[in-house]
Order: C-alpha cells, then structure tokens, then sequence
C-alpha cells in the first residue's frame, strides 16, 4: 500500500511495510521507519520513533484528503495525493501556463469601489479594486503589467470567501494586498 | 455601592472584566450582537441582552440599545472595557444622565484626552514634556510648511482625531510635505469626519513606553510602572513587556511622577494609561492618554499583584485607593503576547473561522485570557485579537524562556493565527537583548515571517501519520481492502533477516 | 553540568517537572509502564522509555528497569518527582554509583529522616522540638504501657517505617492501648515490612504546617517560608495555603529558622520540607522531613516567586544558592485544592474512567498543573490525583475569593471527581476564617457531603435540555415524526394571545 | 411531544409546546418556560431565559437516555424515561421488595479475600470480602443481618466493574465500604 503525500513543496512516496498491532514500519521516499503508533482520540496520535515522542494532530480541511498539522514544535499542511487529486492538479496547471490569474477574495466582504475596466491594461502595482471586509479596507493590485481579462465583481457587491473578483492575463504570478484597520491597543 | 455591572464589550476583555466582578460577588450582565450569540462572554455573563445587527455602529456603539439594556436588566453600573464606547465622552456623560455608574472617567478627562490638541495644551500647562510641535491644529498648507520650517524634519503629521495610526503621515522630506498634509487630512475626514491635524518633531529609533495610574475621588493618585510597548506592526502593539529593558531606576520614577502629574492635570478619576514616546537617550515626550483599561494590563497586574477591574470598579464605587506609591514594587517581569486570528503569511489579513481545535498552555507562571472555544465561529465583525499569553518570570530571563516554553505549547487549529509569528519575535535576537524600538518588526519583517527549519525525521512522521490516517478512513468507508496487510509483520521480518545475512 | 533529564514518575509532577527543564533548554526523556502509554508525561517529554508492566513494583519502583531506561536514553539526571523512588536511599545511591546525578538529597539525608526514630534522635539532637515520646522503637506491650503511663494519654503510636497514615493508631483510653499496638505493628509488618513502632503524645487541635527548605553543596541554606496543610481527610492532605492564617511573624521567623537548622543537622542537598506539628498555643514540635519535592509546592513556588524544580536542577548542579534568607518575602496568598478521581459520595473511592469533558479555569491568578486531557483513560493503578488549582490572591479574601471562582468554572466529566468537595470545603466557615485544625473534615463532615440546593429554574433548565437532546437524536434516528411540531409558534401564541384576553 | 425525565429524586414531565428556530417554548410540570436556546457544540447549548444565561453541558452516559449534566455552578445525573426504562424500573423494583441484594464491584479489580461461604448468616457490619483496585484495599460488609445467598467469585478472581460478587438476603438495604489508600503528600 503506498500512496504520495504532498508537504510544502515536497512530495513524498509513503508505504506501509508492516503493522502489528501498535508497531508500524514504513517507508518515506525509502527511509524505513519503525514506529510504536497509538491513536489518542480522533486525529490525534503519539508515535514513538528511537524513544523519541512525537504529537501529532490532524484537522481535516475539507475532507478527508488535506490535513492542518500540528506537531510539538511545528505546524503543517499536508495533502494526500490519490488519483483524482492528480487529476486535479494537472487541470490547475494547465490553467496557470495559460498565464491568466483569478483573483479572489480571502474572506467575505463587500466590494466598496472597483478602479479598472475589463479590457483595461494595468501597471505592476496598479489598484484593481478594494474589498472591505472585517473592519478594513484591502487593496488588491496586479503583481505586474496585464490585462483585465474579466471583472466578475461589481460595485457594492457582497462576496464570499473565494468568490472570484478579476481575472487578469500576465506572465508573472503574484498578488499582493494592502490593508490598514484599526486595532486597539 | 455598585450592584450589577453591565459590559459594554465583547472578546476577551469582557470575559475578563466578568472574571473580577465574579470574585467580588457582582452579578454581570452580557450585551451582544447578532453575530455574537455564541460569544464566550454570553454564555460566562449571568445575564445576556441582545443589543442589534452584527456591525458594531449598530450595536456595540448604539448608545441608546447599550442603556435600553442596563434598564432592562437592572444594572445600575457599566463596564465599557477597551475600543467601542470607552473613551466616547457623550457615553461616559450619559451614564451619568441616566444615574448609571460608569466606570471609568468623567467625560470632561475623556474629551481633554481624546483630543489631542487640547491634550498637548493641557500637559504643557501642566509641565509635562511633550514632542516639539504645533499647539493648534494647522489648517492651511503654508502654515505647515512654515511650522515644519521651525521644528525642522523629520516631523509627523497627525490627525487631532485620530488613535490606531490613521490619518498620520511620516514627512522626511521637504517635497513629501504638500501630498502628505493632504493624504492626512483626507484620511483624517473620513475616518474621524474631522480633518484637523498637527505637527510634531518625528522621534527617531524612539521606544512606546506607557505608565499605568490609577486615582480615586478623593485626590489620591498612583501609577503601576511601566509597560513597553514598542514591538508594534503599523502602530499595533503585539508584545509587551514590564518592566522596560532600557529605564533605569532613576528615569522610571521621574516618568512615573509625570504621569501621576499628568492625571491630575484633568482631575482624573479611575484607571488610564500614560504613554510617551522616548529616544534613545530616554528623553520622554507625553504622546496621549487612553482614558480606559488596556489590552496589556494584565503584565502590570503580574509584576505589581493588583487586579485593575477590581481597583476600577472600587474607585466607581467611590472607595479611597488602599495602593500607597512608596509600597509598590515591580515584582520579577512579565511578557504579553497578543494572539490574533490573522495570517501573517498574507499581509496580517484578519483570518475569520471556526476554531476546530485548541491547546492551551499551562503551569507555572502563565496566564491565558482568551474569549474562543473549540467549535466557535470567530466573527468576522471585530477586532481579531482572540488571545492572550501572559508570561511571568523571576527576571527578563526566565520570562523569555517561559514564554517561548508556552508559545510552543499553544496550538490553534481551522484559524490561521500569529502563534509561530509571536514566536520567531520572542526569538529575534534584538527581542532576546531586549534591545528594540518602533522600528522592530519592520526592521526584522524577513526573518520574523520566515518558516522555521524543521527536522526531516519530524517531517517524515507528519506525513506517515496523515497516511495513515487516511488508509484508516479509506478502510472504514471499504473494509476488507486493506485486511491482507495486516498480519505480514513476521514475514517481512522473516525477509528482513534474511537479506542481512 | 546536566545536560538530559529522565522524569522517575507520572502524572501531573512528571509534566510540572518536564515544564521546568523545557525552559532551561533541558531535554527530557519520560518513562511509562504499560498503562500509561498514553499518559501525558508520555506525550509531552522529548523522549519516552517503557518500563514494565502497569503495577508500580515492577515498573515506576523498578530501579533496574529506570537505570536501564537512563543508560540506553543517555540521561545523565534523574528527578524522582514525589512518592515512588523519590524517598528510596537505595535508589538514590544507585545513581551515585552509576554516575547519573539524583536530583535529590544524598542517601544518607533520606535514610536518616525516612526512619522516625533516627530522625527524632538527630533532631533532638540538634535542638529541634519534637513532640514528647519515645526515643526507640517498642516492641514490647509492657514497654508501651509503661511508656505511656509516663507521657500521659491520648497517645499516637507510629509506624517507624510509616507514611501517609498507614500503620498508624490514636489510644485514647488505657484499655485501648493493646488492641492498638497489635493492629499497628501489624499494619507496619504489612505495609513497609517492618513491625517497629514508636509512641509519641498526641497533640488536641493540631496544625500541620511545614516549610520549605532549599539548601545547596556550598553550606547555603534557606527556607521558603511555610505551608499551612490542616485540611486533611486521614493524613491527606486536600487543600493548603501559605501564609498560615495562624502564624504569627515572629513564630514564623523561629520555625524557619528551625527548620535550616534540622536540614543542615543532615547536610541537606536539595529542596526538602520539615513538617511540625503546631498546637492552638502555637507550641511547634518537628513531626518528619521530607527529602523531595512536595504535592504542594506551588504556592510557596507562587507567593515567594520562585521555581523550585528550577532550583533543584541548579543545586544538583553543584550550584550555588542564589536565593538569600534576607530578600524573601511573602507576596500575598496562594491557595492549593487537589482535584482527584474519587467519589466523595461513596466513601472517596477512587473513580479510574474515561475522561470526555474538561472545562478548565483561566485568567487572572490561577495557575492549573495537571495530567489528563478529554479522552484520556486514567488508569486504576496509581495515585487518583489529577489535577492540582493554586491561586494566588493579593490577600487572603482575594484568594479565596478567586479559587471560588475558578472551582466554579472547573468541570470534568466522565470520571467522578472531588470538585464539589472542594467547593464546599473553601466555602466552610472554619475555612473561610481560617479557623480550622486537621480535625476540620472530621468535623465538618456532613456539611462537607451534603449536596448545594439548586434553583429550580436551573434545574428544569437541565430538565429541558436533556429533553431537548433527546428529541433532536431520536429525531436523527427517525426523521419526519416530529416535524408536525415545527411551525405552530404562531398558532401557538396566537392561542395565548386568546387565553389572555 | 412529552417525555418524564427523572434529575436525582424528581420525575418531571417535559412537554414541547412550540419551536420556532432557536425560540422554544416548554413546559416542566405545568411551568411554563420560553427560551433562547442554541447549540454551541455536540452536547453543550446555550440557553437565555429571562435574559439569565445559562450554559449546559451534556456527556452522555451509556447511551442517549442518561447524561452527566454540568451547567456553570452544578452538577447533575439525568435520565429520559421512555418505555424500555419504565420497564427496566419496575422490574428494578420486583427484585428489590423481594429483600435481596446483589453486591456488585464498582471499579475493576482482583478480590483478595472472600470472607463467608453461602448460605452463611452474616452479622451487620460483618465483612463479606475484600477487594483489591487502584492501590487500596475495600472491605464490602453486609449492612444488616442476612444470608449468604450466593458467592459468585472466588479468592484471586479479577472481576470487571459492575460484576457481581455476593448476593444477600435482607430487609434493609445498605451497603458500604471501607478504604485506605496511600497517596502522596
């Protein structure tokens, strides 16, 4: 049985050698472990590896395949790769060589004003529109020049976490944001 | 005698205020908004109104929904903790209308303070420093060209309004001066509707140090030492600490008499906070006077063994300060960091959500006061400060190697949160020195937003547990699949051995 | 220097102490025995060794498994924590001989004050009081008699060997004296497998109080002032504070001093408690020595401001004391309750079970150590303490105030545990005036077990949502049945609406 | 809707008069009462009556019907009386008028020593056996003249909790025990 799993950037082949009761062995990318392994409560495990112990919880994001972690000292997002995962993956590269970006919204709000036009050509930096939401006011810019390909936004328009706002068409990937709020002190 | 006390508040600070009237005995009563039915100070109040719509202008602002609810309930004392309703001087005046106790100060000290023009005039009357500046708001642009020819540049223009850094613009250069009146004064409009600002000398590498008083109605005053505030991101503080790494004995007691000075100056009764700006030669300029408690007040609770609720809710009451200034001491030292559910990774942008998951820490010399649970959806109306970590040791020392200890422990799932951001800060060399001003987190912002180098061996097991919770998902929705693994262990030892040989 | 430490012990001292070592950049390495692989100290130490199978005597008692479990870690220190290994001589200089450094006192120290009668000797002769008795062991019933007819009735006779109440027997009238000799020695026998006996004047109204004592390898010694630890329910201790509400400050400077001098009557290492006895008239008699850390270490760790697994680790170390007698203070008031798994309402048997629920209390002044999580199994074999409140208050009205308020929010279910109890002893007249002896749960008994009255809305509040509970399952299992119920609200009121006419 | 829902002596009678989203309306033995009532989590609710807070927390015991119940200052056990448990009572009932009393063990544990044999006339207070569990021996003693019904362990045997292990015939019915147990001071 081996799956791959996805941290950060790396992708790792896991496959499970043997189990006997709380003794596992496994191999990541061909290191072997063997580890004492108990499950604590749902999504919580304590694995003993060289006497060394190691807490791990999982939190399910959406589903079953992608996990928030949090060991003692650390903090992960890991991802379970099966097939419709890769299916998935391939897709979503397919689109990002096509050189369009999607900007969407981190969490819901409401659009208070949109600065360009569909067709517009913008600067690197340029204001695409601002989003207010949980007390503050985030700019959105183009990470460099590009096309408005789509505005999918309007003025006054409540949004949802991850609705899509604008889709720009440019090489470089990056979108930044910019926001001020009032916190208090 | 103060026998309900309503609390015009929300978040951690209004669980906390209910802490200290529990302890003495007071029933409390909870406001909320829509949005806040399942809001941990709801559920730890006695009692609970609904006050109107998630946004706070309807709500936690509506002046009249907040005194509908203290009749309604009987409270005959409010409680407005910190930001909302505590520092608006037509709150604090209306209580008073209504024979409802407000605790906290006359609204004749709030507006003296609130604004910071008078709030300049009236500490210079009082002969407390204050940064070289204008004494009257500045309306005309060749004015501010000509006061800034005066003080000289670099110089800071702020809106007389203002607090939480809107509407200030830092001015290093002559020919930054026109658009940066400007942005001020526009920023100043909007946010205050009120577009007065002034001018004052800018205060390089400069340290936030505030003093902490307290004075009652019959003329006494103290103050509670110093917090240190200048670990800040764009004018919010997010680690504080007492006693300050750079006073000396010698400048903590001339400042600590200028802020007593201070609140005499407008005859201040109850609990406030003054903060100075202070260069590195700690000169000390008054900056402004938060006429409330603060979020970090617990880290001078620790160190000087007051609880500042109930002090305030003792002088509402009328009683005389028992605290003597020559009896107060700074007992070891304390460390607050400020949890927010936010991304560091993404700007700071507040991360709203459901907390699925929580591990506090615990023991020896640390204190939480957090407002979440496990299950509950953080609004996305508010404030994001969900936590915080209160830290106390023997020395700066032990306080740093406790709070690192505790910052480790303290886990937050299904939010994202600044808990690995408060610890690369408590680990930034410049922090450990406890050598820093304003400038920190701008100045250390790469390495503060890094990711921290994790061993492969803990890595591998992160994946290999995540695996196998899957397999153990996958097994339960089609059982049978995954049987013929089970039992191999002998065999494949058996293979082990014999590929040794 | 040491550079890793392996916790002997479990529970709730086994986290405390891996906590201190975590702040000193100390790695740890926990031992478990098979019950306990999923015990906290497990999940919470750098590295984990099992030692054997679930009863103490073949894995937390089992020297060879612990020294084994050292080597094949590489610890070079080990901490016995309280109770287990920690008052063995044996084990003490086991490690000596290994070269692992006990952090403890020498062997000679523990078996000089582990044996009553050598302790008594050496305390007398070293000018400490002890309560008037006999020097040597008994053995005989005519010697007891005789003995007896000397120092007068009601006696205490004690099991040489003893602790924690077991061989241990009060004769109030002559004819009671053989019947309980025979009962003791035969106690003892069974107990510590050892029949020596002594017999020592029993003290009416006693206190108990002990005091902390830190004494280093360089002839430095100092005591932490004292614990006040009547309550108790058979010689266990349930709640403590400190200061004494008894002592007087000079009384209190006197027995500190005593008890420096009875540590150094051994050459005391290490951190150690003498325990007296006091009578009503303040008269204070040396009752034993503790050679380690006590259950209830914390508030003197809380109103002294001192870590003392810190100090401990330091002086195992070979380093000087840095704490001087002249500089300690008392800093307000700090309150221990022990929270066990134990059924008050059948006699305090212990509750072993799952634990599903925990609420536990934050804020201001409250410190929790403990060692179960929700989830947790707590095993039935060893000691059923689980958790361990101090609170700390300005003053003693404080204090109490505040562990109310935290006793309030603390909740654990799934297992029966002693928090009702607890809440009632703090509230106890006799406690609240600090009025009380170690007869004080004697006495107070049925008050102590009787259960609160309850409002009644609360009740058919709890009423109603099991109620509600159990309609929304039953209403999962079977879906549709009752929905009919769903929107005749305004049916309904309208009704009302008619009724009220 | 109406269930009895019995809370330490009490039986109550709990009718669901109206719900309309979280405002319910519920009577408790003829009392009227209209509530705020929202789920917080699985088990735990919170409930605004009169503007009175109140949190209530519910850990099932075995099952759905019975629950360890904690609200902010309380503890309590309650138990839903639907048929099967009305059953189960009287038949609960049956067994205890016809004088006998089974002497069960109430956490897991060995018995060390079995004091009567069967058919034995035990004195009140007399000591039937002991058991050996976490660390501390109990005596289990009759609470009032009997008989020795039935022995159903024996010396040495481990029993699980809520096994039975003495059966008594008597009148009154009481039972207690006796322990000590070394904890650290």
């Amino acid at each position: 049985m081996s799956y791959e799993v996805k941290i950060h950037d790396r992708i790792a082949r896991v496959e499970l050698l043997s189990r006997q009761g709380d003794q596992l062995l496994v191999a990541v990318d061909g290191k072997e472990y063997a580890l004492d392994f108990v499950q604590l409560n749902k999504g919580s495990y304590s694995i003993l590896y060289r006497n060394k112990s190691y807490n791990v919880e999982l939190i399910p994001v959406n589903g079953v395949r992608k996990y928030h972690v949090n060991t003692f000292k650390n903090t992960y997002e890991v991802e379970i790769i099966d097939a419709e995962a890769k299916y998935l993956a391939s897709r979503q590269k397919q689109q990002e060589t096509g050189g369009a970006e999607v900007i969407t919204a981190p969490i819901p709000g409401k659009v208070v004003k949109v600065m360009v036009a569909e067709g517009e050509r913008v600067e690197a930096g340029q204001t695409l529109l601002i989003l207010s939401a949980m007390k503050m006011e985030s700019e959105f810019k183009s990470a460099a020049p590009a096309v408005v390909k789509q505005l999918k936004v309007s003025e006054g328009q409540s949004v949802e976490a991850r609705e899509e706002m604008v889709v720009l068409g440019y090489e470089a990937k990056e979108r930044r944001n910019d926001g001020t709020m009032e916190r208090w002190n | 005698m103060i026998k309900k006390v309503l609390v015009a508040n929300r978040g951690e600070i209004a669980v906390r205020i209910i802490r200290s009237c529990r302890e003495l005995g007071l029933p409390t009563v909870a406001v909320y908004s829509d949005a806040d039915r399942k809001a941990m100070h709801v559920l730890y109040a006695d009692e609970a109104c609904h006050i109107g719509p998630s946004p706070s202008i309807e709500s936690y602002l509506n002046i009249e929904n907040i005194i509908g609810a203290a009749r309604k309930s009987g409270a005959d004392a409010i409680h407005p903790g910190y930001g909302f309703l505590s520092e608006n001087p037509v709150f604090s005046e209306r209580c008073s209308r209504e024979g409802i106790i407000f605790i906290g100060p006359s609204s004749h000290a709030i507006s003296t303070m609130g604004d910071k023009i008078t709030a300049r005039k009236t500490m210079t009357a009082a002969g407390v420093p204050v940064v070289p500046g204008t004494d009257e708001c500045i309306t005309s642009e060749e004015e501010a060209l000509s006061v800034i020819d005066q003080i000289g540049l670099p110089v800071m223009i702020k809106a007389s309004a203002g607090g939480g850094g809107k509407g200030m613009r830092l001015v290093q250069k002559a020919t930054e001066v026109k658009s940066a009146l400007r942005a001020a004064r526009s920023e100043a409009k909007t946010a205050f509707g009120n577009d007065a600002v002034f001018i004052e000398k800018y205060i390089e590498s400069p340290h936030h140090i505030e003093f902490q008083i307290l004075a009652d109605g019959h003329g006494n005053a103290v103050h509670l030492f110093e917090r240190e505030c200048s670990v800040q991101r764009r004018h919010q503080k997010i680690v504080e600490e007492t006693p300050s790494p750079i006073l000396t004995p010698e400048r903590r007691r001339q400042m600590g008499d200028t802020a007593v000075a201070a609140a005499r100056a407008v005859n201040y009764q109850g609990a406030g906070t003054i903060e100075f700006i202070v260069d590195s030669q700690l000169n000390y300029y008054f900056l402004e006077m938060n006429t409330r408690l603060q979020v970090e007040h617990p880290i001078t609770e620790r160190v000087v063994g007051v609880d500042l609720v109930k002090e305030q809710i003792h002088i509402a009451n009328g009683l005389p300060l028992t605290l003597k200034q020559e009896l107060l001491e700074q007992n070891g030292h304390a460390i607050e960091c400020r949890v927010y559910a936010e991304d560091p990774a993404n700007n700071f942008m507040p991360a709203p959500g459901r907390v699925t998951h929580i591990d506090i820490p615990y023991g020896v010399g640390v204190r939480v006061d957090g407002s979440i649970y496990e299950g509950f959806e953080i609004p996305l109306f508010y404030d994001p400060l969900i936590a915080k970590l209160i830290v106390w040791g023997k020395d700066r020392k032990e306080a740093l190697e406790r709070t690192r200890r505790a910052l480790q422990e303290f886990k937050i799932a299904g939010v994202k949160n600044n808990l690995k951001f408060l610890e690369r800060i408590v680990n930034a060399p410049g922090f450990v020195l406890g050598d820093y001003t304003t400038h920190f987190i701008e100045e250390n912002k790469e390495a503060l937003l890094k990711d921290d180098p994790c061993d492969s061996d803990c890595e591998d097991i992160v994946i290999i547990t995540a695996f196998m919770e899957y397999i153990r998902l996958m097994e339960k929705a089609s059982p049978g699949e995954m049987t013929a693994l089970k039992n191999n262990w002998k065999n494949y030892s058996r293979i082990r051995s014999v590929l040794k040989l």
